[in-house]
Order: structure tokens, then C-alpha cells, then sequence
């Protein structure tokens, strides 16, 4: 067959993932909306009664909300990373994951930005954390890293959604021409009528360089100033200088984890195989590895300074953490973060999608538990002995993180069935 | 000689259209529509290099004057001292200029594109003519420019 | 005319109380106009002060009521009162939930069937009138049973009784100190408590006393003890079995054997008489009389080791000014008469007597009866001999001893009349309830000691329909024997006071709130036969080695009283950080032996009697001793001192078991020990450079005209608690409950953290410490927490979103956040002080130095335009330090007292390495 | 039909803009900026007419925080003789008689996390009409300055009073 026949393949295998939707999706659906459901009636209640519905304590007055705060914006990163850093080192195999990715990322930052809120004592009054002029005259503090959160995550959200958008352009304008009805009106608005002239791909050729150089160093700030929400601060085992590249490593480590995690299901139900090959996934497992090393030297780091340096503070809060109760915690978390990822230096399981997606999952659960292990541990044994204490996490925790869970997958599947899965042009492109 | 070549192979139609240099029909009458961006085509009809950086530099500049500008004035219009910091302390703000450089110039450089190339066309969406995956040339009449 | 100016001052002070009401800027919606301008002096919006005297135990310590919008809303010691000279205590503090507690009685109850129903107090005076008459027809005998009373209320009900034929029993006490009385009386002919001089005694030995606690009047030693150790060459040994905050205090404590204080003191009596020969020889007889004992034996006894003795004797030899006490748990037991006796005794031979030890100024306590007194009456009652019962603020049937079967005998009478402020355990089972008007309520005076007449006066209309002790008495006498007096017990009190103090001393009564007579020093001589009965038949040899459990007085609700004060259970016990529930302490000794740790649930048996408690392991404690206090024990099984009448609080021979359950009691200190980072550092470091100097790179941000600073000396504090009350009060701070507490939640702004090292346990009073460089500001993200030109770390409420940023980022823990909304249920509503904030759910809440305080301060030296002098002013917890360990004020004011104390060579900071500067500076010096 | 989608949107974002403003509204209750009161008092006469300074009814606004509504007894020291047959003025001795405090409706109320003295703010030479406004003038007293912080702020900036939090913050 021709070359057209190649294209209109390419349109047709990866515009098929919008088809009808089968019993499994929509029972997939059903599940996570009312997990959604189940996370916003659990968190009126708590906004309804205060936040003694949650397990706080004195001593721990952060704790699973903000676990998953990081977790999620952790869960963002990769997708700009494959997206963007790839591109710039024109990584070919970034093709197969980027549009998958950058999805990711949207979705895992909307529900990333809710957690703030829930956390909040008076959820009611979260504008006063936006500077806007006021009646009052009175700004916002920007000494503390909370605000800084405020501007870098919100300007993260703002560029990954362009990001996307740009990407998905030229698919819009190739969509529209295979589908009918109500959808082709909605992409021909959302392609801008784009035709794909000379001058169009000029300038699309420059933006996209140019957002995509713009939003890797994003990658890099953005979870440098999350870990310093920590870092900042005087608590023993979070004033740590190593944080900001500690974390960003971690976020790259979960959020690779998740890509796997939604692609090796994704490539199997849509019959994608021979646009993301197992080539694609050993790459990925490559950075997969690489990263799961920065952050296990980075353990080590944080370890070694707590037992050899003269701190008492540091050196209990760390003892704490590795033996005393939330041990446990902290050993699952440095067998799935640590241990498992050496695994993939076997070119096999490397290969091996099956065992991928375990590992990907060990690795989600490992880097949630080492988020909550650092901000748990932490508070409950600070520097004055009379008010240590403990965490109990509630159903209420529970629950919503569960929502938020249920938030992202919904949307991801929302999004499998209505966006082109894969970069169209780009595929032809390197066909 | 009006109307659009149609080509299925990506070769031909880069053979035709470097014919078409070759003949001398003029670079800025040929005008050629593809599924996907071809670098060749940049090589075979050399146009400026595309504006969008400039708007990508104003943005990020303003971006990063805003920040310090921002940040600053408004410490300065109501200075409350915390953690014995001084009023204007630019190691935080330079943060906040950081995150706003990256914005304005993330937007800035997509509306240049927008602007540039002549996006969103009403015509592009409402328009009937379609070529699917195939590329197009489009030589248009000299009297009309 | 005296008399129509003494109800003219009258007038004035109730009716300044009523007009200081109005225009209540926030409370309401409303805004009134009175009928008459309000007397000079009282201004809306502004507070007044009214003395009047603490009720909350038998010591009667002056108190101002600060009264806001017509409701007091605080209550603090006064100055130069000759009881606790502006000190007071963790319960007088809490007194005030007294008044508005929720579960107060609201009107008279009559008892129809099983349940009570309100009547109104005529008819229930005619019912009271009606049984008299009944029972006398009967020939029953009306009975009069009340609490310890003084002054002019004791005198009106002595006239009651006498008018209407009631016996007036003697007076029931839990701690009626029987034995003291007792032995003095044997010895010298007084029967009553001395007024120790502790102030003059060089050296102190102190016997099972908790002076600091609950021993008679708590605060004025507590006082007393401090101004001593001020004088320098003062020394203190505490003798004691169980584990007190006074024996922490003390300069050294020696743990003995429960019930062998006898063997020590006689030990001690043979020392002082063997070394130097009294000034009058003791009696032959007295001496014959006295056993022989050697050290060997004695320390065998106590448990205490032989060169300890040696050295208390030595002590008590060697000193100029000694005094010797003995009391509290330590003549609760068998051997109590021998013990007092010997204490007083020594008393004797060393001269304290009438020097330290004054009778002229007896602590009133002649009436008090024993629990001997109590076995009596419950027999009578038994017999059907009682007619109508008054039951007079006391509550017998929760501290009595289920054998006297108090409660079951009470029902035998043909009427019985509760009357106090709460549905009590005595009051719950009366046919007829008299609700009694709480003392800040009331007319009335107190004479807590000999020749000291203090004033009660109401400083708000009841809030109930009840009535003041006096009305209450004289309605019922009105009714009973038909003529009614004119006017009320006011009238009667005027005439009163007219006919004691005079005009002025009825003035100065009522400027200051107390009046002091001067009284003739008091000689008494020994009686030597009566004396050497005192040793003569003493009680049976202990049984050795046996378990022993003591039933101690607890700081918190003194015999159990206060307990019902919500605000008391919230505030941790200082020496096991327990806030909630009952407990039993065990020494580490035994823990380890029989594998107990704390919130191990156990079985306590006697031979007739069993408790199930949850275990705190208390270090310091003697092996084979544990402690439960009184409070925590309903009808606990005392047994009577067959010579003294007093009862017997050490339980010998109980038996311990665990039953393998925990019971969850909130233990709020989340480590006994310092973890080896020096918050109470020995010995302090002191090198200057790195307490005062800072090296930074940012410039310095200063302050203009005040930077507020406090200094909290640690070798006075001794762990009373009673400056955690004052903040609860002044501040508005929230009762979270056990359940918060359990989870870890309390809301206290001051904390008093006990941190122990080999059985010698140190207190550090925890509040915001308004660092220089406060971490918690900067992460603030709205500017919530930030620092003011005055050197506070100002928290602004209403602009806090609920981060909790500044509390993680806080190393002293001293930020609580608002995890609900903390109800206030009427009419506690009232008590709140409307010049502190109220704060809402969601909001971080913190101390800052009593704000409301400092901007009154403020506003006042302002109008007379000049700048606050140093001591002008001070916070609650300051304030309320029966010890003065707490001073604030300016440190930018080079003269005032604080910045001296800052600048001593014993001053200290917490965590002074991590650079905060905080504004609370410590001083710790050395025990010597 | 892009037109109409463009407008379909731009309709639903303005209806958004538009209830949420409106239930903004709703939400930030407002008290009556002029109640009526239990008598009639006109300022007009009073204040106006006769020119009787304010302090001598509201007897406290120099010394302490309240200005204090003004006893009856100063109402009726005029009163006895004046006017005494006027509605109004009978409604007066009425509550005088029956030794009813009179209870007026505030017209002004501050938050109760928020600490003002009228002394200090008279002291410091701020004129009553400052913020109460024109009173004199007023039938029935008007709530002329609604006391939100942004209000309070600008005059403290411009006479350069304290901007320190806790002046006014409890």
C-alpha cells in the first residue's frame, strides 16, 4: 500500500480508541466517578465539623492531605518531563508517551491543586492566600514557601495546559476529518482551523521549542519549591539542603512510575503495539532506574548526616524514622523505591511490560509512603520531648484521598475516549 | 496555472516542488499544505525565520520585571516584619519573579504564534476543503499579490 | 448616719457591679440607656475591681473579681492579704467555673417519690418548718451537719441551731488534720491548728505536710516558703511516703516507709534532747514516757538510710531557727498521734514555740470534728434518732467509708435538707434541696484565721434563684420560729462588722477586702502527764513489707470538692501530665518487677474493698508504695484512728494485680526525660557571646519604645499550675475534653513540663516564647503570625486560614490549633473576657504576653502621657504566682526588674542554638 | 456556529459572573444602616437646632472606649418642664417612670475580634462626624461609613496612625 494508506492508518488506529466505549470502561468509569463522589461528601463533612474529623494531632498537624499534595504534583512532573526534556533532546520515543504523558499531567495537577484546599483550616476563606487587591490593603506574605507554592504551582498547571494544547493542534485538525457530529464541530473549533501550511508549521515548530524549553526548567523549580514547603522550615528531617533535587528526583520516579502504570494498560486495550514497542518501555525503565538511584544515594545522604553529624534533634527524628513506629512504613518504602527498581538493570525485565507495570506500581505506593514517612515521622518527633506524639490517620483521610485517586483516573479515561491517545502528526512524521 | 497539486507520497511532492523553484515560480506565491511539519520544505522555500522568539523574550522579560516590581511594592505598602527578615527580602521574591518569567513568556509566545500565524481562521474551521493526509501545493496568481 | 453611709457604700458597690454593664460595645446588638449615670469611677467599657474572698477550699485567700458588662470575668489574689498577699491557686483560679458551671442548681427542689421537683422557696422553708415541728412531736433530734465554717456565718448558725432546737453537729472535714489538734491539745491545752511562721525558720522539716498543695492554707506557705528561701540561709527537708509537688520542691526529699513517720520523729526528739538540754526541761514522766530507739532500728523502720537520718538530725541540731511540721498523709495513719506528738514536742525543745509556731493565730479549726464525730452520727441516724437533717456544703456520702453506711442511715431521718450548689452525692439523696448562692453571689465574711476578718461580697445578682448561706439560714429561721427578721443578712453582717472592727476598720473592710486585728502573742506551757499519754499505747508495730497504698490530697480538686470544675480535669497534674480520669501511681521499682507499664489496667484489693485503676509509673516513689488520690475514690475505705478520731488515709496490705487490659488515660508529656538536649540545662552555660550576641546578615530589625520580655525563675516555680489556670481564664481558652485530650489535642497556651532524672523531677513552665527571629512568622502565608513594633509575635485571628505551617515550624510546640468549635455552653458564656478574642474553628491560637493586658496598660499611661512603668502591670500567669517566679515587662527599660533577671548569671534560653532569641528567658541556678 | 458557540459561552461565563456577584450579595448580610428606634430622637433638633455638643449626652466618648448611650435621667432633666406633652417625649418619661432601661437599636456594630476606643480616637482630635458623618442633619441617625478594615486602614494611613495588627486585632 501507499504512503496515504500508511497516514490513514495511523488516523484510523489511533482516532479507533474513540469508539464505542466497552462494558469494562464504563464499569472503569462508574467505579472512579463515585469514588469522586465519595471524596466531596467526605469533605464537606469535614469542612462541616472542622478538621478534628481528620487524625491530626498536636505534633502532626500535616499528614496524609499533604502526602498527597506532593504525591500528585510528583505524579505531574514526568509528563513534562517526557513531553518537553525529551523533545529538546529529540528523543524519537518520546512520540509514543508524550500526549499520554502531558494528559497525566494535567489531570494529576488539578487534583494535586484540591489538597491545599482540603487541608486548609478554613477552607472558606482560601482567597486570602491569592494576592489581589483587597479592601483591606493588606497582601500576602511572599517570604513563605506557601505562596510560593501558590504562584509555581499554578503557573506549572498554566503552561502544561498550553503544553498539551499546542501538542494536540494539528490532531485536532486531522480529527475533525474522521468524525462526525457533535465531536467534529467541537475539534474543528479547538483545531483553530488549522490547515497546516508552510507558515503554520513554521511557527508551530518555533512554539513548541520554545514552550518546551520554557517548561523544563518548570520541571525543576516547581518541585524545588515544594520540597522547600519542608526544606524552609527548622523541623528536624525536613532543613535539609539536598531536598530540592532529592524531591525532583522522587517526582520524575513516581511520575515515570505512573506513565508506565497508564500506558502498559492503555497499549493493550487500544491495540496500540506497534506505535509504543517494548523499545519505547526499556527506555523509559532506563530513566525509570536512573532516578530510583538519585533518590536512594539521596536516602543515604540523609541517613549518613543524621548519625554521624552532632544534631540530637536530627539524629532522633531520623532513629524515629527508621525504628520507631512507622518503621514498617519506611522499610516497604525503601524496598519499593530502592530495592525493586535495581531489578530493571536486567535487559529482560526491562522488556517485560507485565513486570513494568508491577514494578511501577511498587514504586507509586513507595514514593506515596516516602512522602508520608517524612512528613509524619518528622513532626511527631520534633525538638521538644514533652509534646511528641503520634498520627492515627481517620476514614475521613481515607476517604478523600481515595476520591482524589478516583478524580484522576476519571478523567484519564475521560480523556482516552474523547483525545487523540497519541501525537498523530508526530507519528506520521517518524514513520 | 490555478488549482492545488495533490500528491499521496511525500517524495513526489517534494520533487514537484522543488521543480516549481527551479521553474521560477516565485517563493512567496507557492504555498504548500501538509499532514505534518516536513523540514524539507522549510530548505526548498526559505522564509524568515519565525517572529514568535521575540514575542517568547518580551514575555519572559516582562514576566521577570513584574515579579520583582509586584513582590516588592506590595511588601513595601504594608511592611509587616516576620521572622526578623527584612521588609524586602529578594531571595524569596526572586522566586515568584522566576514563576511569573516562566508564565508571561509560556503566553506570550502562543499568543505570538496565534497572531503570527493567523490563528484561530474562521475560514480554517468552517472551510469544506479538506486533503486528509495528502500534500498540497498552491501556486497562486501573480497579478493577485 | 455610720449606718446610712455604710448603704450608701453598699449601694455603690452592688450597684456599680449592675451600671459597669452598660454599653457592652461587642456583645450585643443592643445599646442602652440606663436609668441614673453611673457612680464616679465606673465608666462602660471599662473593668472594675471588687474584692471578695476565695471559697473554693477552707484556707480563704482575698480575691479581686475583675468584673466586665456586670459579670466577673476573672479572679486574682490581693496584694497584701494577709492569707495569699496576691497569690493564688490553680483552684482558686478555677473557682469562677464555680459560678457559672452549667450543672449548678437553679432553684429549690422538693423530692416527691424518686424524683425532685422545683418548688419555690417558701414553700420549701414552711416543709422545712413542718417536719421541725413534726419531729419534735416525734421527740426526734434535728441535726445540723456543715461544712467547716467561720466568722459570722459560723456564729448565725450556732444561733439558728440554738433558736430552733437543732443540734449543730461538729463540723465534718475530709482533712480535719485530727491528729495535729490531737496532739496539741494533749501537749498544751489547744486543740486547734497553729499558724506556722515558716517565714523565720532557718531550717524546715516537714513531715507528710504537702504544704504547697493542700496543708491548711496552701498558698500563704506556699508564699511563706518563698520568701525564706529569698532571705538565703534558708533549708528544706521533706519527710514524705508518696510522691508530691511539695517534696519536689523541697531541697531534699527522703521517701519513708507509709506509716513510720513516728520512729523517724521520736528518733529525732532523742537526737535534739541527747545534744543540746531546752531551755525548760521536758517533764520526767514525758521523757520516761518517750520510746528509745537507735538509728540502726529507725532506718530499718523508714527505709531511710542511717547517714540521712543522721544528717536531718544534725541539721535540726545545728540550725538557729528550725521548725518542724508534721502533717497531711504523714499523721494519717496508726502512728499519727505519736508522730504530731513528737513534731510538736520538737516544736518544743527547739523554741519554736511561740516564736514560728503561733496559737494566738490558730487556724480555726476548733470545730472541725473527726471522722470518729462521723461514726457517731451515722449510728444515731442508724438508731432513728434524727429528725430533720441539714446537710450544710458538705458531701459526707462521697468521702466517708462505705462501713459507716452514711448514705442508708441518712434515710432513716425524717427529713434531710441538702443544701449547696450542685446535685453532689450528698445533696442528689436529700428530700428537700436549698440551692446556695455561690460566694462572689453573697453577703458575708470569713475568718480563715485567728484575728484576719475577710469580706464576701456579691459582685453580680445571683444568677439562679438561690440564695447567699446567710439568707438561706435566717429564711429558714424566719419561717421555723414565725418572726421574721427585717432586712437580711446584710443588715445583720453591718451590724456586725460596726460592732467588731469599728467605723473605720468596717472602711478599710471594704477598700481592701480584709481586715487583720492585732492579737497578744500567745504562751502556752506542756502539760507533761497528759503529753506522755500521747506515747503511751501506741498503735500496733506496722506489718512489714506489706503493699501500702496512700490516699493523697490532690493539688487539683483538694479533697475531691473541686472535681466537678470542668477546667481542673483539663489541666494536666504536674507530676504525671494525667489531665483526664482516675489513676494509681506505682513506683518504677515495682513496674519492673511486675511488668507494669503506664495505662496498664490493674486491680487494687484490701480486705473489703477493690478498685480498678490504670497504672502511671511514678519515679521517686518508694517500692511497695502506690498512691491514688482522694478525688479519685468515691466512699474510699479509710479506717478511724481508734485515739485520734482522725482517719487512717494509708491502707496497709493491699494487693496489686494486672488483668492484662489498658485502660486509655490521657498522659500528655510525650517523654518523662530531657532527651539530652538541655531545656532545664545544670548547670546553666554561660558564656555571653552566645546568649547575646547574634550574627547575622540581614540588618536587625528594632524595636522603638517597648519590647516585652518575661523571665520565669525555675528555682522558685514549683509546679503549681496555678498560672495555667489564670491563662485558661484570662484568655478565653477553650475545655477541649478527654476525648480531644486522648488524641492529643489540649488547648492550653502555658504548659508546666515535668522532666525527671533519677527520681528528682524539674518543672518548665511552657508558653509562647516570642522569639526575635520567630520561625513561625515567615512561613506564615497571610501575615496572620508576624511580629509588632513591640517585640510580640502577634497572631491576627481572623486573618489565619488554618496552615498550621507556624506550628510545625515551631520548636516549642506552643501554637494550638482549633480542630472544632469549642462549645460554651450557658452560662458559661458569661465568664468569657470580652477583651480577649473569641477564636473560631480553623484558627491557630496562641499566647502573646496577655495582649488586652498591655494595651490597657497602654491606653492608660497614654492618657497621663508618660510610658507603662515597669510592674505596672503584669499577665495573668505572673500575676497569679504564689512564688513570684514569673516577671514581665520591658526590656528595653535598662532599670526594670526583668531586664536585670535577663541579664543575670543564672539566665537561659531554650534551644538557644537554633538562633530564635526568643523573649522568655529561663533562671536555673543549682539545688544546694 | 462557531458564532453561537463563541456566544453560548460568553453568555454562560457572564450568567456565571453574574450569580455569583448576586449570591455574594445575598451571602454578606448587611444590618439596617438606619433601624428604628424605640423613640423618635431627632439629632436634627437636638444636635441641630439647639446645637448641644455631642458629649453631653454621650457622656463617655472621652473617657473610655464606648461613647455609652446617654442615662435618662439627663433626658429628663430637660424634659420634665420641655415639651413634655409631645408623643415622643411622653414614649420618654413613659420608660422614666416604669424604670425601663431604654434599649436602642445599634447603628453602628464592630466585630467582636476587634478592640476600638471612641477616647482614643476622640484624643487624638478625630472629629465625631468623621466617621459618624453628619448627624446634626440627620432625622433619623444614618449609618453613613459601613466599618469594613479597608476603611479604617486608609485614615489611620493618612494621619499616620499605628498600622500594627494588634492595635485593633483582639
Amino acid at each position: 500500500m501507499g504512503n496515504a494508506g500508511k497516514y490513514d492508518k495511523v488516523d484510523r488506529d489511533i482516532l479507533a480508541a474513540m469508539g464505542k466505549p466497552g462494558r469494562l470502561y464504563l464499569a472503569g468509569l462508574a467505579v472512579t466517578a463515585s469514588l469522586v463522589v465519595l471524596g466531596g461528601i467526605l469533605w464537606a463533612y469535614q469542612i462541616r465539623n472542622g478538621l478534628g474529623v481528620a487524625g491530626y494531632t498536636h505534633p502532626v498537624n500535616w499528614a496524609i492531605y499533604i502526602t498527597n499534595f506532593v504525591f500528585w504534583v510528583g505524579i505531574a512532573h514526568s509528563g513534562t518531563l517526557i513531553s518537553a526534556v525529551l523533545f529538546l533532546f529529540r528523543a524519537k520515543y518520546r512520540t509514543s508517551f508524550n500526549r499520554a504523558a502531558e494528559a497525566m499531567t494535567v489531570f494529576a495537577l488539578m487534583v494535586a491543586g484540591l489538597f491545599p484546599l482540603i487541608h486548609l483550616g478554613r477552607s472558606w476563606v482560601f482567597y486570602y492566600l491569592l494576592p489581589y487587591p483587597t479592601q483591606r490593603h493588606l497582601w500576602v506574605n511572599f517570604r513563605s514557601p506557601l505562596i510560593w507554592d501558590v504562584f509555581a504551582v499554578s503557573t506549572y498547571f498554566t503552561v502544561s495546559v498550553v503544553f498539551f494544547y499546542v501538542g494536540m493542534l494539528p490532531d485536532f485538525a486531522a480529527a475533525k476529518q474522521r468524525v462526525e457530529g457533535i465531536r467534529k464541530k467541537i475539534f474543528s473549533v479547538l483545531s483553530l482551523g488549522w490547515k497546516g501550511t508552510d507558515r503554520e508549521w513554521r511557527h508551530y515548530g518555533m512554539l513548541y521549542l520554545f514552550l518546551a524549553a520554557f517548561a523544563t526548567p518548570l520541571v525543576a523549580s516547581v518541585h524545588s519549591v515544594v520540597s522547600w514547603d519542608f526544606a524552609m522550615s527548622i523541623v528536624p528531617g525536613w532543613h535539609t539542603t539536598i531536598f530540592a533535587p532529592y524531591f525532583v528526583a522522587g517526582a520524575i520516579l513516581s511520575g515515570t512510575a505512573m506513565v508506565i502504570t497508564l500506558v502498559v494498560p492503555l497499549r493493550k486495550s487500544l491495540s496500540l503495539r506497534e506505535y509504543i514497542t517494548d523499545d519505547h518501555f526499556e527506555s523509559i525503565a532506563k530513566i525509570l532506574l536512573f532516578t530510583s538511584l538519585i533518590v536512594t544515594y539521596a536516602y543515604i545522604v540523609e541517613f549518613g548526616l543524621a548519625s554521624y553529624g552532632e544534631n540530637v534533634f536530627e539524629r532522633e527524628a531520623f532513629r524515629y524514622r527508621a525504628l520507631g513506629e512507622f518503621r514498617y512504613l519506611t522499610w516497604a518504602m525503601l524496598f519499593c523505591n530502592s530495592l525493586v527498581p535495581l531489578t530493571l538493570f536486567s535487559r529482560r525485565l526491562r522488556r517485560n511490560t507485565t513486570y513494568l507495570l508491577v514494578v511501577s506500581l511498587l514504586v507509586n505506593v513507595g514514593m506515596w509512603l516516602e512522602r508520608f514517612v517524612i512528613i509524619v515521622t518528622s513532626l511527631a518527633h520534633d525538638f521538644d520531648p514533652y509534646v511528641w506524639g503520634t498520627y492515627r490517620p481517620t476514614y475521613v483521610e481515607v476517604g478523600i484521598s481515595l476520591g482524589s485517586f478516583g478524580m484522576f483516573f476519571m478523567l484519564y479515561l475521560l480523556f482516552v475516549k474523547n483525545l487523540p491517545v497519541l501525537s498523530i502528526s508526530e507519528i506520521k512524521e517518524h514513520l | 496555472m490555478a488549482g492545488p497539486m495533490v500528491f499521496e507520497e511525500k517524495g513526489k511532492f517534494l520533487e514537484r516542488l522543488r521543480g516549481l523553484v527551479q521553474e521560477g515560480v516565485p517563493v512567496e506565491r507557492i504555498r504548500v499544505i501538509t499532514p505534518f511539519g516536513v523540514p524539507e520544505v522549510e530548505e526548498i522555500l526559505p522564509g524568515k525565520r519565525s517572529k514568535v522568539r521575540f514575542f517568547a523574550l518580551v514575555g519572559a522579560a516582562s514576566g521577570t520585571v513584574t515579579g520583582f516590581a509586584f513582590t516588592i511594592l506590595t511588601t513595601l505598602s504594608w511592611p509587616l516584619i516576620v521572622g526578623g527578615k527584612p521588609i524586602v527580602s529578594i531571595p524569596p521574591f526572586l522566586i515568584i519573579a522566576f514563576a511569573l518569567t516562566i508564565l508571561f513568556g509560556a503566553l506570550s509566545t502562543f499568543a505570538g504564534f496565534l497572531l503570527l500565524s493567523r490563528l484561530p481562521s474562521l475560514r480554517g474551521i468552517r472551510s469544506g476543503e479538506e486533503y486528509g493526509n495528502a500534500f498540497v501545493i498552491l501556486v497562486e496568481e501573480g497579478e493577485r499579490r | 448616719m455610720k449606718r446610712r453611709d455604710f448603704l450608701w457604700l453598699l449601694g455603690v458597690i452592688s450597684g456599680s457591679t449592675v451600671m459597669s454593664a452598660c454599653g457592652s460595645p461587642n456583645r450585643s446588638a443592643k445599646f442602652t440607656s440606663y436609668l441614673l449615670p453611673p457612680e464616679e469611677g465606673v465608666v462602660p467599657g471599662e473593668a472594675g475591681y471588687h474584692p471578695s474572698t476565695c471559697t473554693e477550699c477552707p484556707a480563704g485567700c482575698g480575691v479581686l473579681a475583675r468584673v466586665r458588662e456586670g459579670q466577673p470575668v476573672k479572679l486574682e489574689g490581693i496584694p497584701g492579704h494577709p492569707v495569699n498577699d496576691g497569690g493564688l491557686c490553680i483552684r482558686g483560679q478555677s473557682s469562677l467555673y464555680r459560678l457559672y458551671h452549667p450543672e449548678r442548681l437553679r432553684g429549690p427542689m422538693a423530692r416527691d417519690g424518686v424524683k425532685l421537683r422545683p418548688i419555690s422557696w417558701e414553700d420549701a422553708f414552711s416543709r422545712v418548718a413542718g417536719s421541725l415541728k413534726a419531729s419534735r412531736e416525734k421527740g426526734r433530734k434535728d441535726l445540723f451537719l456543715s461544712g467547716r465554717t467561720t466568722g459570722s456565718l459560723s456564729r448565725l448558725a450556732d444561733a439558728t441551731c440554738a433558736k430552733l432546737g437543732i443540734e449543730r453537729l461538729s463540723e465534718y472535714e475530709v482533712y480535719s488534720h485530727a491528729a495535729e489538734k490531737e496532739a496539741n491539745g494533749l501537749l498544751f491545752g489547744e486543740r486547734d491548728l497553729p499558724h506556722y511562721r515558716i517565714e523565720e525558720a532557718d531550717f524546715l522539716l516537714t513531715v507528710g505536710a504537702d504544704l504547697l498543695e493542700t496543708y491548711v492554707t496552701p498558698v500563704a506557705y506556699t508564699r511563706k516558703i518563698s520568701s525564706a528561701r529569698a532571705r538565703g540561709d534558708f533549708l528544706w527537708y521533706h519527710v514524705e511516703p508518696h510522691m508530691s509537688l511539695t517534696g519536689a520542691d523541697a531541697d531534699r526529699r527522703f521517701a519513708i516507709g507509709p506509716g513510720r513517720e513516728r520512729h523517724l520523729l521520736s528518733f529525732l526528739l532523742r537526737e535534739v534532747l541527747d545534744r543540746k538540754t531546752p531551755k525548760t526541761p521536758l517533764p520526767g514522766e514525758l521523757l520516761a514516757a518517750l520510746p528509745r530507739t537507735t538509728a540502726k532500728g529507725v532506718s530499718g523502720e523508714t527505709g531511710i538510710p542511717q547517714e540521712s537520718l543522721k544528717e536531718i538530725a544534725d541539721r535540726l541540731a545545728a540550725a538557729k531557727r528550725p521548725l518542724v511540721i508534721a502533717g497531711g498523709v504523714g499523721t494519717a495513719n496508726t502512728g499519727g498521734l505519736e508522730t504530731a506528738s513528737s513534731a510538736a514536742l520538737l516544736q518544743w525543745v527547739t523554741g519554736a514555740i511561740p516564736e514560728r509556731v503561733d496559737f494566738a493565730r490558730s487556724e480555726n479549726y476548733r470545730a472541725v470534728g473527726t471522722l470518729r464525730d462521723m461514726e457517731d452520727l451515722s449510728a444515731r441516724m442508724g438508731r432513728g434518732e434524727a429528725g430533720v437533717v441539714f446537710l450544710f456544703r458538705t458531701n459526707p456520702v462521697f468521702s466517708l467509708p462505705p462501713r459507716l453506711a452514711f448514705k442508708e442511715n441518712l434515710k432513716k431521718a425524717l427529713l434531710t435538707v441538702g443544701m449547696g450548689d450542685f446535685l453532689d452525692e450528698t445533696v442528689r439523696g436529700a428530700d428537700l434541696i436549698l440551692p446556695l448562692s455561690h460566694s462572689l453571689e453573697s453577703w458575708g465574711d470569713v475568718e480563715p484565721r485567728r484575728g484576719i476578718v475577710s469580706l464576701l461580697q456579691p459582685v453580680l445578682p445571683p444568677l439562679h434563684d438561690t440564695l447567699s448561706d446567710g439568707d438561706a439560714l435566717l429564711g429558714l429561721l424566719g419561717k421555723a420560729s414565725g418572726k421574721r427578721l427585717a432586712g437580711g443578712y446584710r443588715d445583720l453582717l453591718a451590724a456586725a462588722w460596726e460592732k467588731r472592727l469599728g467605723e473605720g476598720g468596717r472602711r478599710r473592710l471594704f477598700e481592701k477586702g480584709y481586715v487583720e486585728e492585732t492579737l497578744p502573742k500567745k504562751a502556752v506551757s506542756l502539760d507533761g502527764k497528759r503529753a506522755a499519754s500521747a506515747f503511751r499505747g501506741a498503735g500496733p508495730a506496722e506489718a512489714a513489707g506489706k503493699p501500702v497504698l496512700v490516699l493523697a490530697p490532690s493539688l487539683r480538686t483538694f479533697d475531691g470538692r473541686s472535681r466537678i470544675l470542668p477546667i481542673l480535669s483539663e489541666i494536666p497534674d504536674p507530676l504525671t501530665t494525667i489531665t483526664y480520669g482516675p489513676w494509681i501511681s506505682v513506683s518504677e521499682e515495682t513496674a519492673t518487677r511486675s511488668l507494669l507499664r503506664d495505662r496498664d489496667e490493674v486491680t487494687v484489693t484490701s480486705a473489703d474493698w477493690k478498685a480498678v485503676l490504670p497504672v502511671k509509673v511514678q519515679p521517686g516513689l518508694a517500692g511497695g508504695t502506690f498512691v491514688v488520690h482522694r478525688d479519685a475514690l468515691p466512699a474510699p475505705p479509710v479506717g478511724t484512728d481508734p485515739r485520734t478520731g482522725g482517719p487512717l488515709d494509708t491502707i496497709e496490705g493491699v494487693a496489686i494485680a494486672r488483668t492484662g487490659k489498658r485502660i486509655e488515660i490521657p498522659i500528655l508529656s510525650g517523654s518523662f526525660s530531657q532527651q539530652g538536649r538541655g531545656l532545664i540545662p545544670d548547670p546553666v552555660h554561660l558564656d555571653e557571646e552566645r546568649r547575646h550576641e547574634r550574627w547575622t546578615l540581614y540588618p536587625e530589625h528594632e524595636h522603638k519604645e517597648y519590647r516585652w520580655a518575661m523571665a520565669v525563675d525555675l528555682d522558685r516555680c514549683n509546679g503549681c499550675a496555678a498560672c495555667v489556670a489564670a491563662c485558661h481564664v484570662e484568655n478565653n481558652v477553650p475545655v477541649a475534653g478527654s476525648a480531644d485530650h486522648l488524641k492529643g489535642r489540649e488547648m492550653s497556651w502555658l504548659r508546666i513540663e515535668p522532666f525527671y532524672e533519677k527520681g528528682e523531677v524539674a518543672f518548665l513552665p511552657m508558653l509562647c516564647q516570642q522569639c526575635h527571629y520567630a520561625p513561625c512568622e515567615s512561613v506564615c502565608p497571610v501575615f496572620a503570625a508576624h511580629h509588632n513594633p513591640e517585640g510580640l509575635n502577634v497572631q491576627v485571628y481572623a486573618r489565619c486560614v488554618g496552615t498550621r505551617y507556624c506550628s510545625n515550624n515551631c520548636p516549642y510546640k506552643v501554637r494550638r490549633f482549633n480542630w472544632r468549635q469549642h462549645p460554651w455552653p450557658e452560662p458559661t458564656d458569661r465568664m468569657r473576657n470580652p477583651d480577649a478574642p473569641a477564636r473560631d474553628v480553623g484558627v491557630m491560637e496562641k499566647c502573646t504576653f496577655c495582649l488586652q493586658r498591655i494595651r490597657a496598660a497602654k491606653d492608660k499611661a497614654k492618657d497621663e502621657g508618660r510610658k507603662v512603668r515597669d510592674g505596672e502591670f503584669t499577665t495573668a500567669c505572673a500575676q497569679s504566682c504564689p512564688t513570684g517566679a514569673i516577671v514581665f515587662g520591658n526590656l528595653l527599660d535598662k532599670e526594670s526588674r526583668v531586664y536585670r533577671l535577663a541579664h543575670s548569671e543564672r539566665a537561659y534560653r531554650v534551644f538557644e542554638t537554633l538562633g530564635t532569641e526568643p523573649s522568655v528567658h529561663y533562671l536555673r541556678g543549682r539545688k544546694p | 456556529m462557531k458564532k453561537t458557540l463563541v456566544g453560548i459561552a460568553a453568555l454562560g461565563y457572564f450568567g456565571a459572573c453574574v450569580l455569583l456577584v448576586a449570591g455574594l450579595g445575598v451571602l454578606w448580610h448587611r444590618s439596617d444602616p438606619a433601624p428604628g428606634q424605640p423613640i423618635a430622637f431627632p439629632h436634627t433638633v437636638h444636635a441641630g437646632q439647639l446645637q448641644m455638643p455631642c458629649t453631653y449626652c454621650h457622656t463617655f466618648v472621652e473617657k473610655s472606649r464606648s461613647a455609652g448611650a446617654p442615662p435618662l435621667e439627663i433626658c429628663m432633666g430637660c424634659h420634665r418642664s420641655i415639651a413634655t406633652d409631645r408623643g415622643e417625649i411622653r414614649k420618654l418619661t413613659r420608660y422614666f417612670e416604669e424604670k425601663r432601661p431604654v434599649e436602642w437599636k445599634r447603628v453602628y456594630a464592630l466585630p467582636d475580634f476587634i478592640y476600638f476606643s471612641h477616647k482614643r480616637h476622640v484624643k487624638a482630635g478625630v472629629a465625631c462626624s468623621m466617621c459618624h458623618g453628619d448627624v446634626a442633619g440627620m432625622k433619623r441617625v444614618r449609618r453613613v461609613n459601613e466599618l469594613i478594615m479597608g476603611w479604617c486602614v486608609s485614615c489611620h494611613r493618612v494621619r499616620g496612625a499605628s498600622r500594627d495588627c494588634a492595635t485593633c486585632h483582639k
